[in-house]
């Protein structure tokens, strides 16, 4: 019998911590892995992992009320895959985007299909 | 200069046999694992459901009330999660697969009462 | 102009597209097997043209059509001077004036890859005119004649004091049959960058011709090789015949042998062989032999 | 002059092998500037969480993609059952390590073709494909499908694989690498070939490093980020040992993955004859508990990445998984400025971007 | 007999697939199966082919892609969807970003089933496709240049 | 003889006229009579002698030889004051340079050598009085309507056309002269004219670029001038003469006469903008389209040419003959890859020019029959062809505001007729059953059997160039980009006819060159080199001349089923299944529509300019000098 996990390790940071957080991985020569967003309950909470050399940093966020967040891509440019992806499935803004798509990174067929929760909040 | 390394292979292949499969003339034999496509033994079904809960792909319908299991083939992925969650075991992924045809095939089996009677 | 050679042009003319399209059968076929493949009938290629003529017919422009008959025109004109025995200069040069049609057909459509594609053709033909005109130069240095009469009858086989242009000869024969290493502006088979090339927006007749206009050129180049051997006796036609024959076939072992080269090395390569084996074998016919 | 040939690439198009678009601006040949835009593939399918219980999510998951399913059906499952604390059998795990590395020869294999097909190089991918199939003959044999598995489900596998079964692979194996040899040396090799990918695509350390790329092409350039060097599978006991090439151009990226496929057949030579005897999985039961859990993978592509987030019933909050050509899209976009139009399915496939995965 | 059933070649596009049928169709025209033993060659240029075959379901993006191709490619063609996805979606038929199989935006003449459809399916559809072919060739010289 | 006299003097008094005339109307009659006159009088002058071969004409006086010089020093202090006003030293010192010597000459030798005929005309002459005449003439008609479009664009400016007139007809008048003059003085005379006219016309729109490149010229032509005058001083104190004819007679191979037919060979070769001297024929470029075509394509450069075709019998395999055929082959082959990286047209034009200069002289140099032969046909189709090119680019750049190649994408579907015209054009610059290539055939020929390797690889390097760069431009125009607007109907009706008659004449010429070599070339030959032979059909035999008339009758007849004649459906345009509807645009990455758009290749890094430039400057500078070293070392064959 195995457990052969790598050690979890989700902190839960405040949203202005972000930049900074970034900004210190940034330098300290993090790669960006990976944004991950959930939404539930009319909330929506970020993932942000970085790695280096196999260690993964992880960040928990959760998005302010305007869904509006300030993009990584200054200090990682490459995430603005992520980010774009965010942009058009959740419907969060991010500002200062480097590489911004404005919503047509993916065509859907219905506009921001994961904000449903929130949809129902509204209601 | 390390030039041309394929020449040799090329070359002997010329005068080999193809290692093509003649499909359509020389049929295929199946491997045991095979999946193909999920058949029922009507005789042991007793209509409970679970398989048609089980499918990703929405391909079964089971009717209680008029009686029939039936399987959408144009929908069914050959994930063989019906088969491994069927209580009775009477799913079995059989070799052949579904062929292709001009319109969507949907089998409708009739489960027999009789035999549910007789359990 | 005899009898005989009013013979071979119409010979040539009908005869030319059923030893083209065989050939490109057997092309087909011998590519399969050395993939390990069983490959097509060989007379794949006529079903082809016979499929594309069956089409609905379709174009992207009203003048396309006209250029692509012209290409086809002028390959057949090309090969019936070069069977009659006419002069091997002007054959080059209606040769090139066919292709010019095709590149204009593609670049008709203004679409991005038959553009890029007319682009690269006129590119190779850049990359091949040179060897083609010192091979001619080098026949009639070695026979003193530019006729194919003349030569088909002359007295000493072409070959002996032209192997280097023979070489540099089967080296454009690679771009000309629009083999692997340089299928860069339409490749036969392999899929390309620019989707078919030159004939992206060709389909149904036009397509067809194009097909048929290759097989007319490619026995007319297999002409030429078959020139380098002719010393007036049937022995000397028997070898080059051979020779013609084999030399397709080492063009199709290359295909399947090479890579598509990047496009720079098409140029500086044929130049450089131009100059290697076309240009020294000139200076020598002209100051030693 | 101020004027370019914009060429769009894709996303039908006979040298891509998959449904990406890039418009490509060119002057002469040269691609003055290449702008991807992705989403022809995009499905959603990790929004299936709502519907599919975790089990089933499985099956879901390894459609992800069918070049790389079974790493998608061992990450989610790996994942999954972090989450749930299950323990998962010393055997299954070893088999997983056996038909993961299996993939990565299926799929560097498949690439190998795909690339020798992007330079025109028919035989070359013939012969690719043909080798390719025996890896996928052992698939079916074993577990019934030739690309998509269906072979791991939370808590192990769903069938053992006999001993003979596992010699017969060996030996399979042992005959392929023969041929092998003489196909990977055309592709190290051969001048041709390497006209074609020799300094093209320069792509630096420190590229690389700012742009987080990962898989080959990050160890083409000399950057070690392959997740089998993770506690996940058996690859600390086998000797695991990144492959690092420097040079960082095409060809060094493709040397990296001719270089893997030998190591995974030593990996699963290895493996078989350490593979212990033993049940292949447990029995599952209960829900994924609150909470959720990170598990990363080193598919053929490089490392992918899943995140589920359990709340306590049978359906998930959310998977997600993050695919290596993901986070390899960036580099893409940076390697094609400045390259040569018939360099770009070079680039493109030795980058070797996966849209299925990278869109789900 | 026409000549379009002795020369089928084919434009493959991939739709929203896994990827898993796709390389099975190219799979076929590998040595193994070797799908140019019929005269089939993959042409990817819509203006040249007689069949599409299509893997994987359509999506909101690649609707008009597929509605286009098939636009393209001259009279007579056939449409072959291969895989599951293709014919009905599959196991995504209920993302929220797929409308369903091929059927949707252009009609189908052939439906392979499998995920992954195998290559022998993915043979005997293509047989099947041409007589389809055969038929609409016909139509087409018979009536003057019309099908359907 | 008097029709000579007329065709000399004509023009000049036009010029004068047209000086004075301020009326745009009554300029639009002089210059369209003037034009016809003189059109008319060169077909006469050419008739009248064309039976008698060659003839000379002794026509003396004393007064005419005063006035030259005394226009000569005109003319130099002009250079002078302006050189200075501009700042352009070096054109001040050099016309100063000359203007010595020639003074010099006058007073010590000049009038002590007794020169036997003035003027003389022979068959060679007749094809230049023809060149001239009738190209020269359809120029200054296409120009009326040309200038006044121009005058538009520049509204602001004075009108200083009746200038630009005087300019063109007194141009004319000098090339007559430059053509018929026996004595090497009077050569001289209306050669440092040609080179003042050109000087003004290419300054004439006065612009900062305009001076420079005007000076560009004037010293470089200064350069040739004073290698002119020289040549004609060694001739004159070495052996007394100073005729032409005198001169062809002598045995080349004496020091003297080599390093004489050495400097007239740099004249020739600056005055046809060969390599290293090439450089101020791009800059001519500026100047207004007609002064274009009339000085790349029919007159100026031909004047360098026809000097060096005509001193053929001196070159042949000597130092000169060498040095003239390298730098002619090498300008033929460096200028077609040049021509590659342009794309302004008429800077491909410009350099094609260039190149076709450079065979030219290389047939010259060769020495034989042969080449002499090939050397003429090119000369004649080129002139005819090219200047139509130029008309046609001048026209298009008028109606679709730009001269660039990339923008006559689809040319074709914007303006039907002038595309057509300029496809005949193209073609026949570089297709098979066209003339330039026949005589190109012609002059293969001749390298081969010359057996200069130099030349053959030149050739056919050149060739293979060549067809790349008209090729791309050829293909630009063709083109079929739909919905585009037809924008021909504003163009002047002198345009038309001028560009169809060129049109007319470029395939009538193409029909008619077994006459013209059987009838007006065979006969120059047989008396410059005395061998009794017809090159054409001793090269090409009969049939091929029939079966590329039959290819050209093709052409013709082969479009007329096919256009917008096809029954077949349109589709659109493949592009990888993204099309927005049209074939105009595809609906690109994020979001956004993009326009297609089309470039051509220029290969910058390999064929560029700057490069190549470059390279030729070293090469043909190396050869000028290594030539006048050995010619001066006594070295001479
Ligand atoms: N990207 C990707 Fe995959 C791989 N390898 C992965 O997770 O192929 Ni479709
Ligand atoms: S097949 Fe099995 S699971 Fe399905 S309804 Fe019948 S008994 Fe139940
Ligand atoms: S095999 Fe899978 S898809 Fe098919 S019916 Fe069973 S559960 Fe559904
Ligand atoms: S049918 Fe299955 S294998 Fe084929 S594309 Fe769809 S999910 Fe993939």
């Amino acid at each position: 019998m195995t457990r052969s996990h790598e050690v979890q390790e989700i902190t839960e940071i405040s949203y202005s911590d972000l930049l900074v957080k970034a900004k210190e991985l940034a330098e300290g020569g993090y790669r960006a892995v990976q944004i991950c967003a959930t939404s539930k309950d009319g909330k929506t909470e970020m993932l942000y992992s970085f790695d280096k050399d196999f260690k993964m940093i992880n960040y928990r966020v959760n998005v302010p009320s305007e869904m509006r967040v300030s993009s990584i891509t200054g200090f990682f440019w490459s995430a603005f895959i992520f980010e774009n992806e965010v942009h058009d499935l959740f419907g969060i803004e991010f500002t200062d985007l480097v590489l911004d798509y404005k919503g047509n990174f993916f065509k859907l067929s219905s506009k921001t299909p994961w904000k449903t929760e929130a949809k129902k909040e509204v209601q | 200069m390390g030039s041309f390394k394929i020449g040799g292979i090329v070359l002997s292949s010329a005068f080999k046999r193809p290692s093509t499969r003649l499909y359509p003339t020389v049929p295929r034999k199946w491997q045991d694992n095979t999946r193909g496509h999920v058949e029922i033994d009507p005789e042991q079904c007793i209509l409970c459901g679970i398989c048609s809960k089980k499918c990703p792909a929405d391909a079964l319908t089971v009717d209680k009330a008029a009686r029939t299991w039936t399987i959408d083939r144009m929908s069914c992925v050959q994930c063989r999660s019906c088969v491994e969650s069927c209580p009775k075991q009477c799913l079995v992924m059989k070799n052949e697969y579904t062929s292709p045809n001009v319109k969507k095939v949907i089998d409708t089996v009739n489960i027999p009462e009789k035999v549910k009677k007789e359990e | 102009m005899n009898v005989l050679y009013l013979v071979s042009m119409i010979g040539y003319i009908v005869l030319a597209p059923i030893f083209g399209l065989v050939l490109a059968g057997l092309d087909r076929k011998v590519s399969a097997r050395m993939q390990r493949r069983v490959g097509p009938p060989v007379v794949q290629p006529y079903y082809d043209v016979r499929k594309l003529m069956e089409k609905d017919q379709v174009t992207v422009n009203k003048v396309q059509d006209f250029y692509v008959f012209c290409f086809l025109l002028f390959i057949v004109i090309t090969g019936c001077i070069f069977f009659a025995g006419g002069d091997l200069l002007l054959v080059v040069f209606t040769l090139t004036l066919a292709n010019v049609f095709l590149v204009l057909a593609a670049y008709s459509s203004n679409s991005p890859y038959s553009q890029v594609g007319a682009e690269r053709e006129l590119y190779q033909m850049m990359a091949y005119e040179p060897m083609v005109l010192l091979t001619m130069i080098g026949f009639y240095l070695a026979v003193g004649s530019f006729n194919v009469s003349d030569i088909l009858n002359g007295d000493k086989m072409p070959i002996v004091t032209m192997v280097g242009i023979f070489v540099g000869f089967l080296f454009i024969l690679t771009i000309k049959f629009r083999k692997s290493p340089f299928d860069l502006s339409m490749s036969h088979h392999a899929h390309q960058d620019i989707v078919k090339g030159v004939t992206t927006e060709f389909s149904g007749r036009t397509l067809a011709y194009v097909e048929i206009a290759h097989w007319y050129e490619n026995i007319m180049l297999l002409g030429i090789v078959f020139l380098f051997f002719c010393n007036g006796t049937w022995w000397g036609y028997v070898i080059g015949v051979v020779v013609a024959a084999v030399s397709f076939f080492l063009e199709t072992f290359i295909d399947n042998s090479f890579a598509r080269m990047k496009w720079q090395v098409a140029l500086k390569s044929s130049w450089v062989v131009s100059i290697l084996f076309g240009l020294i074998n000139v200076a020598l016919l002209i100051w030693v032999f | 002059m101020g004027k370019r040939t914009i060429v769009p690439f894709g996303p039908q198009h006979p040298a891509l092998p998959e449904p990406i678009h890039l418009d490509l601006e060119l002057e002469d040949e040269k691609v003055i500037r290449a702008v991807p835009s992705i989403g022809y593939v995009h499905r959603g399918l990790e929004k299936l969480v709502e519907q599919n219980d975790y089990q089933i999510m499985c099956y879901v998951m390894e459609r992800v993609c069918g070049i790389c399913s079974f790493g998608h059906s061992w990450g989610y499952a790996a994942a999954v059952e972090g989450l749930m604390d299950i323990e998962v059998p010393e055997r299954a795990e070893h088999l997983r390590t056996i038909f993961h590395e299996l993939s990565r020869i299926h799929s560097h294999l498949l690439w190998l073709g795909l690339l020798a097909d992007a330079m025109g190089f028919e035989s070359l991918f013939m012969h690719c494909w043909r080798l390719r199939e025996s890896i996928l003959d052992i698939f079916e044999k074993s577990t019934g499908g030739r690309v998509i598995l269906s072979f791991t489900k939370i808590g192990g596998q769903f069938k053992d694989i006999p001993k003979e079964s596992l010699a017969e692979i060996v030996i399979i194996l042992e005959n392929m690498r023969k041929e092998l040899l003489v196909v990977t040396n055309v592709f190290l090799d051969d001048t041709s070939v390497k006209n074609r990918m020799c300094g093209v695509g320069k792509l630096s350390k420190e590229d690389i490093m700012k742009l987080g790329a990962i898989g080959p092409t990050a160890r083409g350039s000399g950057v070690n980020n392959d997740a089998r060097c993770l506690d996940l599978g058996k690859y600390k006991e086998l000797g695991f040992k990144p492959i690092l090439e420097t040079d960082g151009d095409c060809y060094a990226r493709c040397k990296v993955r001719v270089r893997e496929i030998f190591q995974s057949i030593d990996i699963i030579i290895k493996d078989v004859e350490n593979i212990p005897e033993g049940p292949v999985n447990i029995p599952v039961k209960g829900m994924p508990p609150m909470g959720d859990f990170i598990a990363r993978i080193e598919q053929p592509r490089g490392e992918a990445f899943y995140y589920v987030k359990g709340n306590g019933t049978k359906y998930l909050d959310r998977a997600r998984v993050r695919t290596p050509t993901n986070a390899n899209i960036p580099i893409l976009v940076k390697v094609l400025q400045g390259c040569y139009l018939n360099d770009v399915t070079m680039m493109v496939m030795t980058i070797d971007p996966c849209i299925s995965c990278t869109e789900r | 007999m026409s000549y379009s059933t002795k020369s089928p070649w084919i434009i493959h596009y991939d739709g929203s697939s896994c990827n898993g049928c796709d390389i099975e169709v190219l799979a076929c025209l590998t040595p193994m199966y070797d799908l140019e033993r019929f005269g089939i060659v993959n042409t990817g240029n819509p203006k040249h082919a007689d069949i599409l075959l299509i893997t994987g379901s359509i999506n909101e993006q690649n609707r008009d892609v597929v509605k286009q191709i098939y636009e393209q490619m001259p009279e007579p063609k056939v449409v072959v969807a291969i895989g599951i996805c293709a014919t009905s979606g599959g196991v995504f038929k209920k993302c929220y970003n797929i409308l369903g199989g091929v059927d949707k935006v252009i009609p189908v003449d052939i439906y392979v089933p499998g995920c992954a459809a195998r290559p022998e399916a993915i043979i005997d559809g293509v047989v099947k496709a041409l007589r389809i072919l055969e038929e609409k060739s016909k139509a087409l010289h018979n009536k003057g240049g019309k099908v359907q | 003889m008097y029709s000579v006299f007329f065709l000399l003097l004509f023009p000049a008094l036009m010029a004068v006229l047209l000086l004075l005339v301020k009326n745009d109307k009554l300029r639009g009659v002089i210059v369209i009579s003037g034009a016809i006159v003189i059109m008319a009088a060169s077909v006469y002058v050419a008739l009248e002698f064309l039976k008698d071969g060659t003839t000379y004409f002794n026509f003396e006086s004393e007064m005419l030889d005063w006035f030259m010089l005394a226009v000569e020093l005109i003319l130099c202090a002009a250079v002078i004051y302006l050189g200075m006003k501009y700042k352009k030293y070096l054109a001040s010192i050099l016309s100063l340079v000359q203007a010595v010597f020639l003074v010099w000459f006058e007073i010590t030798y000049a009038h002590e050598i007794n020169v036997l005929n003035n003027l003389y005309i022979d068959q060679f002459s007749i094809i230049m009085i023809l060149i001239i005449g009738v190209i020269g003439s359809l120029i200054c008609i296409y120009s009326l309507g040309y200038m006044r479009d121009f005058q538009e664009h520049h509204v602001s400016e004075k009108d200083r056309r009746p200038w630009f007139f005087f300019l063109m007809f007194i141009f004319l008048s000098a090339m007559f002269g430059i053509v018929t003059s026996n004595n090497l003085m009077w050569f001289f005379f209306f050669w440092e004219v040609t080179t003042l006219c050109s000087f003004a016309l290419i300054g004439f729109t006065k612009t900062e670029e305009a001076v420079k490149n005007s000076f560009k010229q004037i010293i470089l032509n200064l350069v040739g001038g004073i290698a002119l005058i020289l040549a004609i001083i060694v001739l004159g104190t070495q052996y007394d003469v100073m005729e032409f004819d005198v001169l062809l007679r002598m045995d080349s191979n004496a020091m003297y006469v080599m390093l004489a037919v050495g400097l007239f060979s740099i004249a020739g070769i600056t005055k046809a903008a060969l390599m290293p001297f090439h450089s101020w024929l791009l800059g001519a470029m500026v100047a207004p389209t007609p002064t274009s075509a009339l000085l790349h394509s029919s007159t100026m450069v031909k004047a360098g040419v026809f000097l060096i075709l005509k001193l053929s019998p001196m070159y042949g395999n000597n130092v000169v003959g060498y040095m003239v055929m390298c730098i002619g082959g090498l300008t033929f082959l460096l200028a077609s890859m040049a021509a590659i990286s342009q794309s302004n047209a008429k800077r491909v034009l410009a350099y094609s020019t260039i190149a076709n200069l450079g065979l030219i002289a290389a047939c010259g140099a060769v020495g034989t029959y042969e080449a002499l032969w090939a050397g003429m046909m090119i000369l004649i189709f080129h002139a005819v062809t090219k200047s139509m090119l130029f008309l046609c680019v001048g026209t298009a750049e008028h109606h679709i505001g730009s001269r660039d190649i990339e923008d006559m994408d689809g040319l074709f579907s914007r303006m039907p007729k002038l595309s057509a015209l300029m496809i005949i054009g193209i073609s026949g610059m570089f297709l098979a059953p066209f003339g330039m290539l026949i005589s190109k055939w012609a002059a293969m020929i001749s390298f081969v059997n010359s057996e200069n390797l130099v030349l053959i690889t030149c050739i056919c390097f050149g060739s293979a160039v060549t067809i790349f760069y008209w090729g791309k431009w050829l293909g630009k125009m063709v083109a079929v980009v739909a919905n585009s607007k037809d924008v021909e109907e504003s163009v002047h009706k002198e345009e038309w006819v001028v560009l169809g008659l060129l049109a007319t004449l470029v395939i009538a010429i193409c029909f008619s060159f077994p006459f013209i070599s059987s009838e007006i070339l065979s006969p120059y030959l047989l008396s410059v080199f005395g061998q009794p032979v017809n090159p054409i059909f001793a090269t090409f035999g009969i049939a091929y001349v029939c079966v590329l008339l039959g290819m050209l009758a093709l052409l013709v007849v082969v479009p007329i089923p096919f256009f917008n004649k096809t029954k077949k459906k349109v589709r659109n345009n493949y592009m990888c299944g993204v099309n927005n509807g049209d074939n105009q645009s595809y609906s690109g990455s994020m979001g956004m529509s993009v326009n297609v758009s089309m470039r051509n290749w220029y290969m910058e890094d390999w064929f560029g300019e700057d490069r190549i430039n470059k390279i030729g400057l070293v090469l043909t500078t190396a050869i000028i000098i290594v030539a006048f070293v050995l010619i001066l070392g006594g070295v001479t064959s």
